[in-house]
């Protein structure tokens, strides 16, 4: 693959949900491992990364993952990208932990026995094989998100694109889930509303009302960032609240 | 999540559930073609004598299924000491209750994975419909995992009522309830989508 | 594709949480229950196809042995207890209602409770006070006068489905999907 | 009142849900203007704030608000108490602005037309006057967070409860809100595992499994509980994730 083609590449690409623009005209071309996305309340974070993993369409502009259309060719998405929801109870789709973990190993063309063997393994591997057959609603909501982790880890997608991944966890949680990921191989793109959890990423876009408002190295985006959002803080602006 | 299978094994959960539907089917069959006590009471002897294979244990909880059917018994009885009719009204105390325990004989001693199978082989003449074995599955199991999460939001739901209202209420938390199903099953469907889809 | 699936394996759910409501046995073997009012929603909600999808999504659950409905009952033997003609009535009384909805162009809340009372009401007792009649070895105006009793608390329900539909399309006119 | 049954007061308190004791014999008595709860996620916190609002009943000891029990006495409970629960989606009952916020004033008594009419006049004491009736789901979620506060303020209860009142906001709101909360002249207790959102109270509780960990000053708890989490969060223990 040419370097021309590989990572994530918008190119003028637009979304619109219910008839508003959220996202407008963005190009990006992401090729580095870590990967910081910035942005207020719906600024359209959550839609960039579901036009990304080819969950939304866009009205204009293309979406290319390592060269292929992620929301035509599914098959190829799946190995290229995974996804980490903000809320673990949106992306758990299975009564146990074990179905949970096989489904998109079968999804990928896994007969299910074989699956299931493989989320065993797995579980195993983390020291967790008291979960296999737990039901997910025996989990804390920690360990909800460490099982979605895993999901997504089964499947070996070279991208992982992580949605405000911390939010809601305690801090001891939050440190081990941070560790966690600091020591994954794959490419991370992390969402997030709180500039000090991509301040060690090698790029970070700020987004704004649907338009990228800056993009570069943490050291440069995020003082602009934490200046711009304390100003509006410090207004009572009435649109906005 | 609890099911009615019994968690007292014995032999019929070894019978597969396919031939265990099908004599259901046919005997239940039979017991409506039947019209006067006699036999009836026969064959209620003999489900009685299939329960007690399974031993004291499972025979009590068989017993137990059979509990929401008193009222009716009840209503019978009344019905046809008051019309005279005493043979008819045995006969249908008999069939129902019979009928009722040979089900769930079949409920107690067969295991969920096991009943689902049928359930999708039975199911493939719907695939015209576009109703594939594979998505009966995925839905099945989307309904298991979100009954305790609906629960969950309805408990939400009420406490916020409650939080600013002394009275209950009721079918009020019908329409956000409602809502987030709708949104649930928004995000369901895409959950799915990230992770293969239902194709 | 997914956004069907998820919608009737979710209204099939909140049918079995609607079944958590207390019930109201009475004589004849079959209890009054929040699960018809269930019923409606998936038809005016939903619509046809997928409201009487769900419907059978949910049987099947409590056929295979979830004990789903109201009072904690279920598996096979539920479908040879007088409540079967009720329980065969559902998805059709769903599908009714949903094609009822889709059809009027009466406003949403007014078409909601009118399909509800012909789909939920007048369709499911014909099949209700059939399986009764059966079951009980009843004539079947003897098994109507039965099914009569559950007719007040049928018509609340059909207003509380009309009142909910309303107001969904109010807070969301785009998941109507009987409307969509 | 007299001092003695003024103000929260826990005697003893266990509450049990589905078979496990989530809090464990509580003896708290709460005058104080500006109260913090500290915890991890699952050690009870929001269980403590649902038995102080009467939502649930303990199954041992006592609990008084201003000498009334909040379980059995609703009438007292709601003009004693107001809560602000984590997620608005949780807590919006209605399909407009105007019908939310009357709810409440309803309950309290109130005729319809007047409630609405106070709706009225207090949005536009927010200058907030062009939400009146507007679909609740045209707000965004800061702005659906800010009419839940409203619609508790509306109603006037002397103590105001607040369970992770800024979770999953961006820096600007929760900066606009958080000043908000500071003007108010209610007491405020607020429910948090973020120290830093309490460091401002008069007095700070940390739970921990149910039990009360810690009870002072934040000057005394904060650090306390800031090492506690720091050290937890180096370990890798299995069965906290
Ligand atoms: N289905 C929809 N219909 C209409 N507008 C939508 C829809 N989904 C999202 N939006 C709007 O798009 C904008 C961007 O939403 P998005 O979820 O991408 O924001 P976000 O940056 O992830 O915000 P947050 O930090 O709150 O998660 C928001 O203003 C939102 O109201
Ligand atoms: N209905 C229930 N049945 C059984 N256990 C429950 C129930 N509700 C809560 N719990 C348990 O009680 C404990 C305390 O729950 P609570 O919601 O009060 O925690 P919390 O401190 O608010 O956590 P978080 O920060 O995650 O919101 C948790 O371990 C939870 O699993
Ligand atoms: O739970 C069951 O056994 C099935 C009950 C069917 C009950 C029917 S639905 C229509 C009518 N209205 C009621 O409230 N109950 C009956
Ligand atoms: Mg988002
Ligand atoms: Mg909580």
């Amino acid at each position: 693959m040419s370097d021309q083609t590989s990572g994530i590449i918008l190119s003028s690409a637009s979304v619109r949900l219910g008839g508003t623009l959220v996202l407008d005209t963005i190009s990006l071309h992401l090729t580095e491992a870590r990967i910081g996305i910035l942005g207020r309340n719906g600024s359209g974070k959550t839609t960039l990364l579901r036009v990304i993993a080819g969950l939304v369409a866009p009205v204009a502009g293309t979406v290319r993952i390592d060269g292929s259309d992620p929301f035509t060719e599914r098959k190829a998405a799946l190995s290229a990208l995974g996804i980490l929801f903000q809320n673990p109870d949106h992306q758990i789709l299975f009564p146990t932990v074990d179905e949970e973990l096989a489904f998109g190993l079968v999804q990928q063309g896994m007969a299910q026995p074989e699956a299931i063997a493989r989320a065993r393994t797995a579980l195993e591997a983390e020291g967790r094989a008291h979960w296999i057959k737990s039901p997910v609603t025996a989990l804390s909501q920690g360990q909800r998100h460490y099982l979605c982790l895993l999901a997504v880890l089964l499947m070996q997608p070279r991208t992982i694109l992580l949605d405000e991944p911390l939010a809601g966890l305690d801090l001891p949680t939050q440190a081990r889930l941070a560790r966690r990921f600091a020591a994954l191989p794959q490419r991370l793109v992390t969402i997030t509303h709180d500039p000090a959890s991509v301040a060690r990423a090698d790029r970070v876009i700020w987004l704004e009302g649907g338009k990228v408002a800056a993009d570069g190295p943490p050291s440069q985006v995020i003082p602009a960032f934490t200046a711009a959002m304390a100003r509006i803080g410090e207004r009572d602006a009435d649109a906005d609240l | 999540m609890l099911t009615l299978t019994s968690e007292v094994r014995i032999w019929a959960h070894r019978v597969p559930a396919a031939v265990k539907l099908a004599l259901l089917a046919v005997t239940t069959t039979g017991l409506f073609a039947m019209s006067t006590p006699a036999p009836l009471a026969a064959a209620l002897l003999a489900t009685a004598a299939l329960y007690a294979t399974g031993g004291q244990r499972f025979a009590l909880s068989g017993l137990r299924l059979l509990r929401p059917l008193w009222p009716f018994i009840g209503v019978v009885a009344l019905w046809h000491l008051w019309t005279g009719d005493l043979t008819g009204g045995a006969a249908i105390v008999l069939r129902m209750v019979c009928a009722v325990a040979m089900a769930n004989f079949v409920t107690m001693t067969t295991q969920l994975s096991d009943m689902l199978a049928v359930f999708q082989w039975l199911a493939r003449p719907f695939q015209v419909f576009g109703m594939s074995p594979r998505g009966l599955a995925l839905a099945v199991a989307l309904t298991i995992r979100f009954i305790p999460v609906m629960l969950d939001r309805m408990t939400q739901i009420s406490e916020s009522w409650s939080a600013r209202s002394p009275r209950r209420p009721r079918w009020r938390v019908l329409v956000p309830a409602t809502l987030a199903a709708l949104d649930d099953a928004d995000r369901a469907a895409e959950a799915l989508r990230a992770r293969g889809g239902a194709g | 594709m997914e956004r069907n699936l998820t919608h009737i394996a979710l209204f099939a759910a909140l049918i079995a949480v609607l079944g958590l409501v207390p019930k109201i046995d009475l004589a004849a073997g079959v209890p009054i229950t929040a699960q018809s009012l269930g019923i409606m929603l998936c038809g005016t909600v939903l619509g046809a196809r997928r409201g009487a999808l769900a419907v059978l999504l949910f049987l099947a659950l409590v056929a295979v042995g979830l004990p789903l409905l109201s009072g904690g009952r279920g598996g096979l033997g539920v479908f040879a207890s007088p409540s079967v003609g009720y329980l065969i009535g559902f998805p059709v009384a769903a599908f009714v209602t949903g094609w009822l909805m889709e059809r009027t162009t009466l406003s949403v809340g007014f078409a909601a409770g009118l399909s509800a009372v012909i789909g939920g009401i007048g369709v499911l007792y014909v099949f209700g006070i059939i399986g009764m009649s059966v079951m009980l070895s009843k004539t079947l105006p003897e098994a109507a006068f039965l099914g009569m009793a559950f007719l007040p608390g049928d018509l609340l329900k059909a207003v509380i489905a009309g009142l909910v539909t309303q107001s969904l399309a109010r807070m969301r006119p785009a998941s109507l999907l009987s409307r969509a």
